[in-house]
């Protein structure tokens, strides 16, 4: 079967070629909506999440106090780092991330407060859970305030699962798409072998021995497509990260990864699983005929 | 009965019966429905009223699962020898063997008995596209002989050969009959039926007139419309079976997959 | 000459001249080369070595641009018909007018006449594809006949016709022969060369026989091999011209662009 | 001539609607590109650009003096509005773009300079234009700073010149990709139908008479497919718009905006001339065979 089937691409080289090539393009669409949702997820699930908290700590609040006070919060199971950041620090910080305003940062010490900055743990953190811990928090004697980010991290955290849908919607659209030109490549590069199909079907083939080949073939060149649209997309991609890692590393906060194993593995399998399908559709219409 | 076109049957009141090992000449002017007949044998057409019985089977009637044990049992010679232009004339060939699942080995020493009976030895390799005419006919013969079937159909197998070879290829399909093969030869060529006292079938209006001992009797037949000839027999408008009983040498399997012992009538 | 396979041309020392409203039979055993010879001149195939003169000129070295011209003044059967399935019967034929850029209206008219002499009135809605072989062989005919051309080439037109049909469209081509228009036709059908006495080219192992009575003397040709009948005459091996000459109704502007006053040999 | 195309579009009617949904589905990719591509340059314009420039002044400047510099200031031609911000709008504007810390809001109103905001024309500024200004500004008497927020603007107008680049580099990969699915499916589309090429030739006609309506129908086979990404595109974008606008709005600070006319013109012209090139590339083929 698996030399009939290459006997077939061999014949016929030049159509083959160009159903892969398009196959190829097809899952190019669709390797990179992909990696854009990836990404988006890992965007999504580092901005997304409220992992940072804010305790503001009332003026003159004593050195030991303090400390035991970030002991305890540090011994929080949600939480992975708990830092105590002086007045100073704080002024500092604020003149850094302001847009070159020199005038905070001769700005008198006691206007920023003392604070201390806690880091959650990502994975064990939800939105209900951080209000109740601020809530404790609150209460405590040295404690002024405790800031949660929670509308700006509520508001990043729905762009973004937003975006996430919106990439989701795209993807599926491009599958959908994919397919459809898939099979519909696979069918074509088929109907210009119609005759073959009959006159197997005339001689006593039974329609499963006339398959066999041509969905091994549709697979092969499926796979293939796929494969080449991996290299590609792969080449694109980690030439661009290369060249724009420092800009677009800065502005995402995040360095952005290329399909996983499995995710490749899912495409080349998917490709295949289309190429075979697309084949098995015109043979339908194909046996049908003969 | 078969129509094409509402209100002109192409074959109506066709009752004949071909038995075992017969050679039948089919004739009939052009458009009188042969080629009809013999793809309602291997069932690329269905009737649409009356029946076709083989072996004591309805072919109408198949499941299409059983149509690929049907066919493997009859070689077919297409009047356009469907051919696959860029397969060489070994793969041609070869096709009706390999779907059978024989061995390689096997494939190739028939393939090339088979061309050297049509007198092609040697021209395996190259693609049939440039084949002339006579000598694609004669890989389409090579084809439907190749895997010794119980019935050749042959659908005027010799109309692009020169009248000496069109003779031999008579003369091959002869040899075939002999070893207890069935033959239903289409042909409009008068001097094959000239030259061997068969069975003959001839075709007209829908109907079919048997003329049994070749021309004389057949152009008696066409010009008396069949009625005043005692060996043939014009029949009335009622569709009856075409019987083609049953044949030892269908491989035992398939035999016993289409045609089990209780499928009655 | 034209050589296929290395050391054995299909054609050698062919040296024929056909003149203008010539009807020339060619036959020859399968393969001889008949096809190959009709495909010479309507330039589906070029010459290796020697020429093919029309109107005194060479139709092998004629520009790509010209070989429309010289097409559309000769009309073709080919021997495997080349129609276009999914086509209706009128699309087929009516594709040789089309061409010429003819307005629709005439377009129709001409082509129901041609369909009308072959037989096929009130077919033209069909595709080709449901068509039997007779019918579809008569479609290539009324094809090639349907522009009224200088030269027909007709690659045995009626391979798949029952002897009275043959006739019939023998007759046809006598008709058109009649007009003045050039017929070079191949066949293997004996009967058809005995009807008419008409000049008779042998093909055979890559020469041209000349057998100009009819069946008699060709048999005897054949026999002899075309050496002790002094109508036919054997040629060495040196290629020649075949001189197909020029005629009066070839339409005005092709001509002078095809054959301009000062082409010499 | 358009009749003959037409009826060939007719005859073939399934094979036509697969290659019109494959070039739809590369021209598809290759409009996304330049969509992202034409926002992108949009938003580089908006960005890149150093329009901002803001000039602090001495404490204590008086007001009738300021007004004549605000005035002077707005007569540059570079200058399209020049703004005075006093020190309670300063920390009132800090403020607001912090992140919810309240104790700026109660800071002294000394600490924040008054200054003059100018927005400049953005066409006519480059970097050294304005830095010519700053330095021509800051010589003033009354004059403490001119920020011209350069490291910032620089930083951000590289890496969206970079990212301009890149979807450059992709809109032109995606093109040469969509060029040869386009020719590949229109050739196949045509191999189908050699036996109408090879009857035509065999009967006289001329190659530019078999040439004219398969051009026709590639081209229109290109442009439908063409039209029909034009559609999708839009139907995607426009609903993705007016779900997401607030928040993209927000990140990216302005209003995504769909192809413009002329695009879109391109776009189904150049369906049309690679539908009718495709064709070509497979007629020389048929023609030479015939
Ligand atoms: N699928 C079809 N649809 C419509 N008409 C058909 C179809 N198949 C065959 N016919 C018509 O039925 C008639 C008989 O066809 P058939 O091929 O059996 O003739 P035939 O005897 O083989 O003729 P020939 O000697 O020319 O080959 C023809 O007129 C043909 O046009
Ligand atoms: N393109 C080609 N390449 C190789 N061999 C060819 C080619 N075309 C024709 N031949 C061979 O040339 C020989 C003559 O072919 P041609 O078609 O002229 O024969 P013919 O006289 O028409 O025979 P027939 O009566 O069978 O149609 C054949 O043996 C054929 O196989
Ligand atoms: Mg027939
Ligand atoms: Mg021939």
């Amino acid at each position: 079967m698996l030399s009939r089937a290459l006997r077939g691409l061999r014949l016929q080289l030049g159509t083959q070629l160009l159903s892969t090539a398009t196959v190829a393009l097809a899952l190019l669409c669709l390797a990179g909506a992909l990696l854009a949702l990836e990404n988006a997820g890992a965007w999504t699930r580092r901005w997304g999440a409220p992992v940072r908290v804010t305790v503001f700590l009332t003026e003159g609040a004593d050195q030991a106090a303090t400390e035991s006070l970030r002991g305890a919060l540090a011994a929080l199971p949600e939480v992975e780092e708990a830092r105590f950041v002086s007045s100073a620090e704080a002024r500092e910080a604020l003149g850094r991330t302001g847009t070159g305003d020199r005038t905070i940062a001769e700005a008198p010490v006691e206007l920023f407060p003392a604070s201390i900055e806690l880091r959650l743990v990502p994975s064990a953190v939800s939105a209900d859970r951080v209000a109740a811990v601020a809530a404790r928090v609150r209460r405590l004697p040295m404690v002024a305030e405790v800031e949660t980010y929670r509308g700006f991290t509520e508001r990043l955290s729905g762009m973004l699962s937003g975006g996430r849908a919106a990439m989701g919607v795209i993807a599926f659209g491009v599958m959908l798409c994919v397919l459809a030109v898939v099979s519909n490549t696979v069918r074509m590069s088929l109907q210009a072998r119609m005759r073959e199909i009959e006159v197997m079907r005339l001689v006593g083939a039974s329609p499963s021995y006339v398959r066999g080949p041509f969905l091994l073939e549709g697979a092969m060149l499926g796979a293939l497509g796929a494969a080449a649209a991996i290299v590609v997309l792969g080449a694109l991609f980690f030439t661009l990260r290369a060249h724009f890692e420092a800009s677009f590393g800065a502005l995402l906060g995040m360095h952005p990864e290329f399909l996983s194993w499995g995710v490749l593995a899912l495409l080349l399998s998917g490709g295949a699983g289309l190429g075979a399908l697309g084949s098995g559709v015109a043979l339908r219409r194909g046996l049908a005929q003969a | 009965m078969k129509v094409f076109r509402q209100g002109q049957p192409v074959l109506r009141g066709v009752d004949l019966t071909i038995e075992r090992g017969e050679f039948v000449f089919v004739t009939g002017p052009s458009g009188a429905g042969k080629s009809t007949l013999l793809k309602l044998v291997y069932r690329a057409d269905t009737v649409d009223d009356g029946r076709i019985l083989f072996c004591g089977r309805d072919i109408a009637r198949l499941s299409d699962d059983s149509i690929p044990h049907l066919r493997r049992n009859i070689g077919v010679v297409f009047q356009d020898f469907r051919l696959v232009p860029y397969w060489s004339v070994f793969e041609n060939v070869a096709v009706a063997l390999e779907v059978l699942g024989l061995p390689s080995k096997i494939v190739r020493s028939r393939v090339a008995l088979a061309l050297e009976r049509v007198g092609l030895e040697g021209r395996g390799d190259d693609p049939v596209r440039v084949l002339s005419g006579g000598e694609q006919q004669r890989v389409a013969i090579a084809r439907a002989i190749v895997n010794e079937p119980a019935i050749v159909l042959a659908d005027e197998p010799t109309g692009n050969l020169d009248p000496v070879l069109a003779l031999d290829i008579l003369g091959l399909f002869e040899e075939i009959h002999e070893g207890g093969t069935t033959v239903i030869f289409a042909t409009h060529d008068r001097t094959l039926l000239e030259v061997t006292p068969r069975r003959l079938i001839v075709l007209d209006d829908g109907r079919a007139i048997e003329a049994r001992a070749g021309l004389t009797e057949l152009s008696h037949a066409l010009a008396h419309e069949g009625s005043a000839n005692d060996h043939a027999r014009a029949h009335d408008d009622v569709s009856g079976p075409l019987r083609i009983p049953g044949y030892d040498d269908l491989d035992e399997e398939d035999a016993l997959a289409l045609f089990g012992p209780h499928a009655g009538r």
